[in-house]
């Protein structure tokens, strides 16, 4: 599949900083992409580099096989659902839909078809007369990608689209975005710095630190093959412990930990957090953090010894020196 | 064919340029000032829109500029702009300035037939001192006045005075002042003996007072003034006296603008003005009122004062002629005889008052004849080069003194001497 | 006590009021009786129209009227879209040197242009401009306080706003026309109103800078009708005044509300 | 390939640049030339300081300065004073504070120089209302515009009739921002109102103090309209202020290189209150 989007050697520095360090991807058309990382690692400087609202300072971006670099904003063919929804507030919810349009003198036929459609896609049809200002943040969210999708662009980037809403409707409008996107075919280029949404929405997860790529790869892949501890550390809730052995790291997923009676590692409990399901016991052993989540409500005394372990086979390996994955030296811990 | 529209093209333009002289109107432009009440505007409308149809090559676009000093600023501006105006009537002690800048051409050189020079000596010759420097007319009088005293008759009855005999001397006005002044119970003064207005042009005022001593302001060349004269001095003092030792008059100054209103509402029996107010006061006075020249010193006298005409440099020779044609018509005698009994203002020459409507409205109104019988005992207005900046220091020391800040010689000498080092450069 | 306090405000914020008003009550006494009771109170006046009718006709002032309208008018239409763009561009665009434009423009908020009558006067000889609306428009029409006023609002204005009229494809002046203008709404109104109030009363300039009836304002030309030169007659200049003010201040007794309101909305405090 | 940014920034920026500087910066400069070169409405060859020497010989000057810092030292503060006071009324709960914030602001949309005339009656002795108001009590009355030690005073009184109620708008925008539980907050504690005025409301209007004190002594130097009609300056010169005595100059005196002079008189003054200015506004920061 030939790439629909490419990236390449991308840069940008505010004040002599990099903010976006040599970054290089390609997405194809049909994708769902998530830029993950925390804030401040250049997810969004990329995504508005890609929009064109700014200008990288070195490095290129093809759409379609063509650098779109000196291409203003607007003739990039592509459409934009912002954090904040961005929606004008003196105008109506459709006014709002069909800014672009009429901003591009699409013609009146034409806008009103489009805006039917996308209407009806996000349940907007009972508020078309209402300002912003009379919305709930879902249906703000709506209006915003109602717009997106009126424009007919094949490219949908969105920066932290749900990260306004609380948790419940948060989850609803995931699985929405997600069949909007394979309905229409869209590409989309999604930021967020939250783990969840890019594991359970991404075909492909690009996890950025400090403006650098830390591993570009399906979402699964992050899960069980971790390139970097940047990344062990960053999936998974609670994430990956990792523990210092002589000139490795060794990681574990608390959920692979479990507490046993005799052949294990002698850890010192700090806490117990019980979350109904599950409880997650944080424990010490020479200094690392441990933590691990057993089934059902656990209540152990703050200060007590316990004995855990794992099986050898869902251990991690990675070097002190460098932070990357090594794939030798299983089962390094003494199980006494 | 092609060069058969070329020639047409070009003869066509050929003769509308020969004939637009001929056919296109000559264009003045003219400010003018109106000093005192009235709807002034309406008559010198009147007056050119008479002259337009008399002249129907000449369009004349008259501007009515606010006051004297307005109307100088504007028309000086014209010039500066480049849309000149090509005469104007301004303040008749503007010319020394209006020479130092080099605005203005003596009528003397304008004037060329006989009868036109026969025009330029048709005037009273009071009216012409402050128009002639050096020899040479460069201001033609148009509204001019003399200050006269306006006295009301039914308070001189009350006040048991005859109303057909005003004060003739400083004296009398004081004792007649006092005589017409009137205080309530709680004893404030609730009508006036005597107002001289001390706003807006208190040296012309001024002039009158010092005339009657006998003293003139400045000499002919407007490089030279006298405000600390002893005579001068004197007047000064009599004005204040007025105020302070008769108390026939308000202490401080009196406000030009108002005083007419004053005079109306009976607060003051007697009131020094223009004759220019004449008319308004006629029309709007409830009671019998009577105007007399002004009372004397030394001597009879009041300053002339007004607009003149004056015609500027920057004018082609049509736009000049047909300017002189424009001024000879405003003052003949027959349009002389109708702004002076439509304004009060005098008729600028004896014939006018030979016109047979201005003979009769004298003699049916002996008042409007006044300002005429005054001139006489006239002079000139203050007029030096930097007019504005001498004025007004005349002005301020006049202020000073009838406001009780200074004595009339420390104000009058503290002039004479700026005026001296302003006027030292022009001798 | 407190009540007593309470009664002592509420009576001097009145009389204060009535104080406040007064001139303009004495104006309409004036016009609206003869001459002879402009100084005199009587219940039993008589009343008359006959002042405005001799105001009229003295003074041109369908003339100055139209004058003063276009005058504000261009004033303010210049102002609006001057300072609109150099508002942008000091509010949302990096350029080098704005912090030096920025206080080179505030400037103007110390050296107003009546305080430079003279040297402008001598500019707009030169451009043959005495005596034209431009001639009395053209010092006012970039406003200092214009710029920093709406420079203020449109850096209140969200970026993701621009940043998505941008990707739907408006240019530059769109994104001010369809995205900055309509938020800064109350700051227009408010300036506007400000801005009309300043010019159709303003006074030194026009005088200075207009000769004759072409272009001469209401206020020169009242200046001029009732100078206390000619003599002053309260009524007629009483009734000149309510016809010179008359339109301005219908306008504002109807639109005082939003007036005072954008103000507030304008956060100009 | 579109316009740079920097482009079009300096394209939008043009217009209103090129008039600021046509008419605020280039006169500046020109003014102070014309202050070393001027003479008269004439420009001599070589800069002479003549002007200034006239400038320190000139006995009006000192009287026109020391009118126009009264006039502003006065008309300022009591403006301000009357604006608190009024929006405070209009902001309470007050019956019919629409009519009132109305009569209020009235002046602020009357022109001066018509309203001058009006003034003029009030004024006026012997037939001026004020005058025979006093005159009901007995007293002989006053001769307002025509007695040195009052004529300014008299103008003052006319200036703070037309800004209190302009000022009185800031105000009230002001007062409206201001967070109501704090009232309550206050209200809990049984504070009196004075105390509420001194402690919560006066210190929250500081900033909007400070921007009004400035605007009011910026146009305490410009607001010389109603001389033309009132006095014109006078009697001896005893109301005569900065601006008007610019204008006596440049256009009743045609001392155009004069009136430059003390046009620079009037910059150095408004330097200063740029100054004082800039200081407000780092101010006004601190407080956001």
């Amino acid at each position: 599949m030939s790439s629909f989007l490419s990236v390449s050697g991308l840069c940008r520095y505010y004040d002599g900083a990099a903010a976006v360090d040599n970054i290089n991807f390609e997405v194809s058309e049909g994708e769902f992409v998530a830029l993950l990382g925390p804030s401040g690692c250049g997810k969004s400087t990329t995504l508005k580099m890609i929009a064109g609202l700014e200008q990288p300072d070195a490095g290129d971006i093809n759409i379609n096989g063509k650098s779109v670099l000196s291409e203003s904003p607007g003739k990039r063919n592509l459409s934009m659902v912002f954090q904040s929804y961005a929606l004008f507030p003196h105008l109506s919810v459709k006014e709002n839909i069909v800014f672009g349009l009429k901003a591009r003198s699409v013609p009146k036929a034409e806008q009103k078809k489009r805006l039917d459609s996308a209407v009806d896609m996000v349940d907007l049809r009972p508020h078309l007369d209402k300002k912003p200002g009379q919305l709930s943040g879902g249906q703000s969210q709506r209006v915003a990608l109602a717009r997106s999708i009126v424009s007919n662009a094949p490219l949908c980037l969105m920066d932290e689209p749900l990260s306004n809403l609380d948790t419940k409707l948060r989850a609803d409008m995931r699985s929405e975005i997600r069949s909007l996107q394979k309905k229409l075919k869209l590409t989309v280029i999604y930021v967020t710095h939250d783990q969840v949404e890019a594991m359970s929405m991404a075909d492909k997860i690009i996890l950025l630190n400090k403006g650098s790529i830390e591993q570009a790869a399906e979402p699964e892949i992050f899960y069980e093959k971790p390139e970097t501890t940047f990344v062990a550390s960053f999936i998974g809730h609670p994430p990956m412990n990792l523990i210092s052995c002589e000139d490795v790291q060794i990681g574990v997923r608390p959920e692979h930990v479990s507490l046993v009676d005799e052949s294990g590692l002698n850890v010192v409990v700090n806490e117990s957090d019980y979350q109904g399901s599950e409880t997650i016991i944080t424990t010490t052993y020479q200094g690392s953090i441990i933590r691990a989540i057993l089934e059902g409500k656990q209540s152990i005394p703050s200060g007590s010894s316990i004995k855990v372990r794992w099986e050898p086979a869902s251990e991690h390996h990675f070097s002190t020196k460098t932070s990357k994955r090594v794939d030798t030296r299983p089962g390094l811990l003494p199980f006494q | 064919m092609w060069m058969n529209k070329v020639k047409t093209t070009v003869i066509a333009g050929a003769l509308c340029a020969l004939a637009a002289p001929a056919m296109a109107n000559t264009e003045l432009t003219m400010f003018y000032p109106v000093a005192v009440g009235g709807a002034l505007t309406k008559i010198v409308n009147g007056i050119i829109a008479d002259f337009e149809t008399a002249n129907p090559d000449i369009d004349v676009n008259a501007i009515y500029a606010g006051n004297y000093n307005d109307a100088r600023v504007k028309a000086l501006a014209a010039l500066q702009s480049g849309d000149p105006a090509q005469l104007s009537v301004m303040f008749s002690i503007d010319v020394h300035e209006l020479m130092d800048l080099d605005a203005i051409v003596p009528f003397d050189d304008v004037v060329t037939t006989d009868e036109e020079k026969a025009w330029l000596g048709s005037f009273y010759p009071a009216l012409m001192e402050n128009g002639v420097v050096d020899g040479k007319t460069y201001g033609v009088p148009f509204q001019r006045s003399t200050i006269v005293m306006y006295y009301n008759k039914d308070l001189f009855r009350e006040a048991g005075l005859d109303p057909e005999k005003p004060p003739t001397t400083w004296d009398e006005l004081a004792e007649m002042g006092a005589a017409l002044t009137k205080k309530n119970s709680d004893g404030n003064v609730e009508q006036w003996g005597a107002m001289i207005p001390s706003t807006a042009y208190p040296y012309w005022m001024f002039g009158a007072l010092t005339k009657q001593q006998g003293q003139v302001l400045m000499n002919q060349d407007g490089n030279e003034t006298y405000f600390n004269a002893p005579k001068v001095v004197d007047a000064l003092n009599y004005w204040k006296d007025l105020g302070s030792k008769h108390g026939v008059m308000p202490e401080g100054t009196i406000e030009w603008g108002t005083l007419r209103q004053n005079f109306l509402e009976q607060k003051t029996a007697i009131m020094w003005h223009s004759t220019g107010n004449l008319t308004t006061v006629k029309k709007n006075a409830e009671f019998d009122f009577g105007v007399a020249m002004l009372p004397g010193g030394s001597a009879l006298g009041s300053p002339t004062g007004g607009g003149n005409f004056y015609l500027f440099k920057d004018a082609t020779d049509e736009e000049r002629a047909a300017s002189l044609k424009l001024v000879q018509f405003m003052t003949s005698p027959e349009q002389a005889a109708l702004w002076s009994k439509e304004t009060g203002y005098m008729g600028v020459s004896p014939a006018a008052y030979e016109v047979p409507e201005l003979a009769e409205y004298v003699e049916s109104f002996p008042p409007a004849a006044i300002a005429r019988d005054q001139l006489q005992h006239a002079t000139a207005e203050l007029s030096t080069h930097q007019a504005g900046r001498v004025r007004k220091l005349l002005d301020d020391a006049i202020q000073s003194v009838l406001s009780g800040q200074s004595t009339s010689e420390e104000a009058l000498n503290s002039a004479q001497k700026q005026a001296d080092r302003i006027l030292s450069r022009y001798r | 006590m407190n009540r007593i306090t309470h009664y002592l405000s509420t009576g001097l914020a009145w009389f204060i009021g009535f104080i406040w008003l007064f001139p303009l009550i004495y104006a309409v006494w004036a016009a609206i009786h003869p001459s002879e009771f402009a100084t005199r109170f009587s219940l039993f006046a008589p009343l008359t129209l006959d002042n405005f009718k001799e105001a009229w006709n003295q003074a041109p002032f369908p003339r100055y009227m139209i004058n003063t309208i276009a005058i504000t008018m261009i004033i303010l239409a210049g102002q609006l879209v001057l300072c609109t763009l150099a508002a942008y561009a000091l509010a949302r665009m990096q350029f080098k040197g704005r912090g030096f434009m920025f206080a080179l423009i505030l400037m103007q908020l110390m050296v107003v242009p009546e305080i430079l009558i003279v040297e402008n006067y001598q500019t707009l000889a030169g451009l043959s401009l005495i005596d034209t609306y431009w001639g009395v428009a053209l010092p006012y029409l970039a406003s200092a306080f214009g710029i920093f006023l709406l420079r203020q609002t449109f850096k209140t204005v969200p970026e993701d706003l621009e940043n998505a009229a941008r990707i739907e494809g408006c240019s530059l002046l769109g994104i001010i026309w369809k995205v900055y203008v309509p938020l800064a709404k109350p700051t227009y109104l408010a300036f506007s109103l400000v801005s009309i109030s300043y010019h159709w009363n303003n006074f030194l300039w026009p005088l200075v800078v207009t000769n004759t009836e072409n272009s001469r304002p209401l206020t020169v030309g009242m200046s001029i009708f009732g100078a206390p030169e000619s003599g002053v007659d309260w009524s007629i200049i009483s009734a000149g005044t309510l016809i010179s003010v008359g339109p301005l201040l219908i306008l504002f007794l109807i639109f005082q509300r939003q007036f005072v309101q954008s103000f507030m909305q304008a956060g100009i405090k | 390939m579109q316009l740079s940014r920097q482009i079009q920034a300096w394209l939008l920026l043009l217009p209103a640049l090129c008039l600021l500087v046509a008419f605020t910066h280039y006169p500046v400069v020109k003014t102070v030339a014309r202050s070393f070169f001027g003479f008269g409405v004439q420009w001599e060859d070589a800069a002479s300081l003549d002007n200034y020497r006239y400038l320190l010989e000139d006995e009006v000057l000192g009287q026109v300065l020391y009118n126009s810092f009264m006039y502003a030292a006065i008309t300022v503060p009591v403006s301000i004073v009357l604006a608190i006071a009024m929006a405070l009324w209009v902001n309470s709960k007050m019956r019919y504070k629409g009519v009132l914030r109305t009569a209020y602001f009235t002046p602020t949309i009357l022109p001066m120089i018509s309203v001058a005339n009006i003034w003029l009656f009030f004024y006026s002795p012997e037939i001026g209302l004020l005058n025979k108001l006093l005159a009901l009590v007995g007293h002989s009355g006053y001769n307002w515009l025509g007695d040195p030690s009052l004529s300014l005073y008299s103008l003052m009184a006319m200036t703070i009739w037309k800004e209190a109620g302009f000022f009185m708008i800031f105000y009230l925008a002001a007062l409206q921002t201001i967070d109501t539980n704090l009232y309550h907050a206050a209200a809990i504690e049984n504070a009196s109102k004075w105390t509420v005025f001194r402690r919560i409301t006066f210190p929250l209007l500081m900033p909007t103090t400070l921007f009004v004190l400035v605007n009011a002594l910026l146009n305490a130097f410009k607001l010389v309209d109603h001389l033309f009609i009132l006095t014109k300056g006078g009697p001896n010169n005893s109301s005569n202020l900065l601006l008007y005595y610019i204008f006596e100059n440049a256009f009743s005196f045609f001392d155009t290189a004069y009136a430059a002079v003390l046009t620079v008189v009037l910059l150095v003054i408004l330097v200063v209150l740029a100054l004082l200015q800039f200081g407000v506004i780092e101010k006004r920061v601190h407080y956001r």
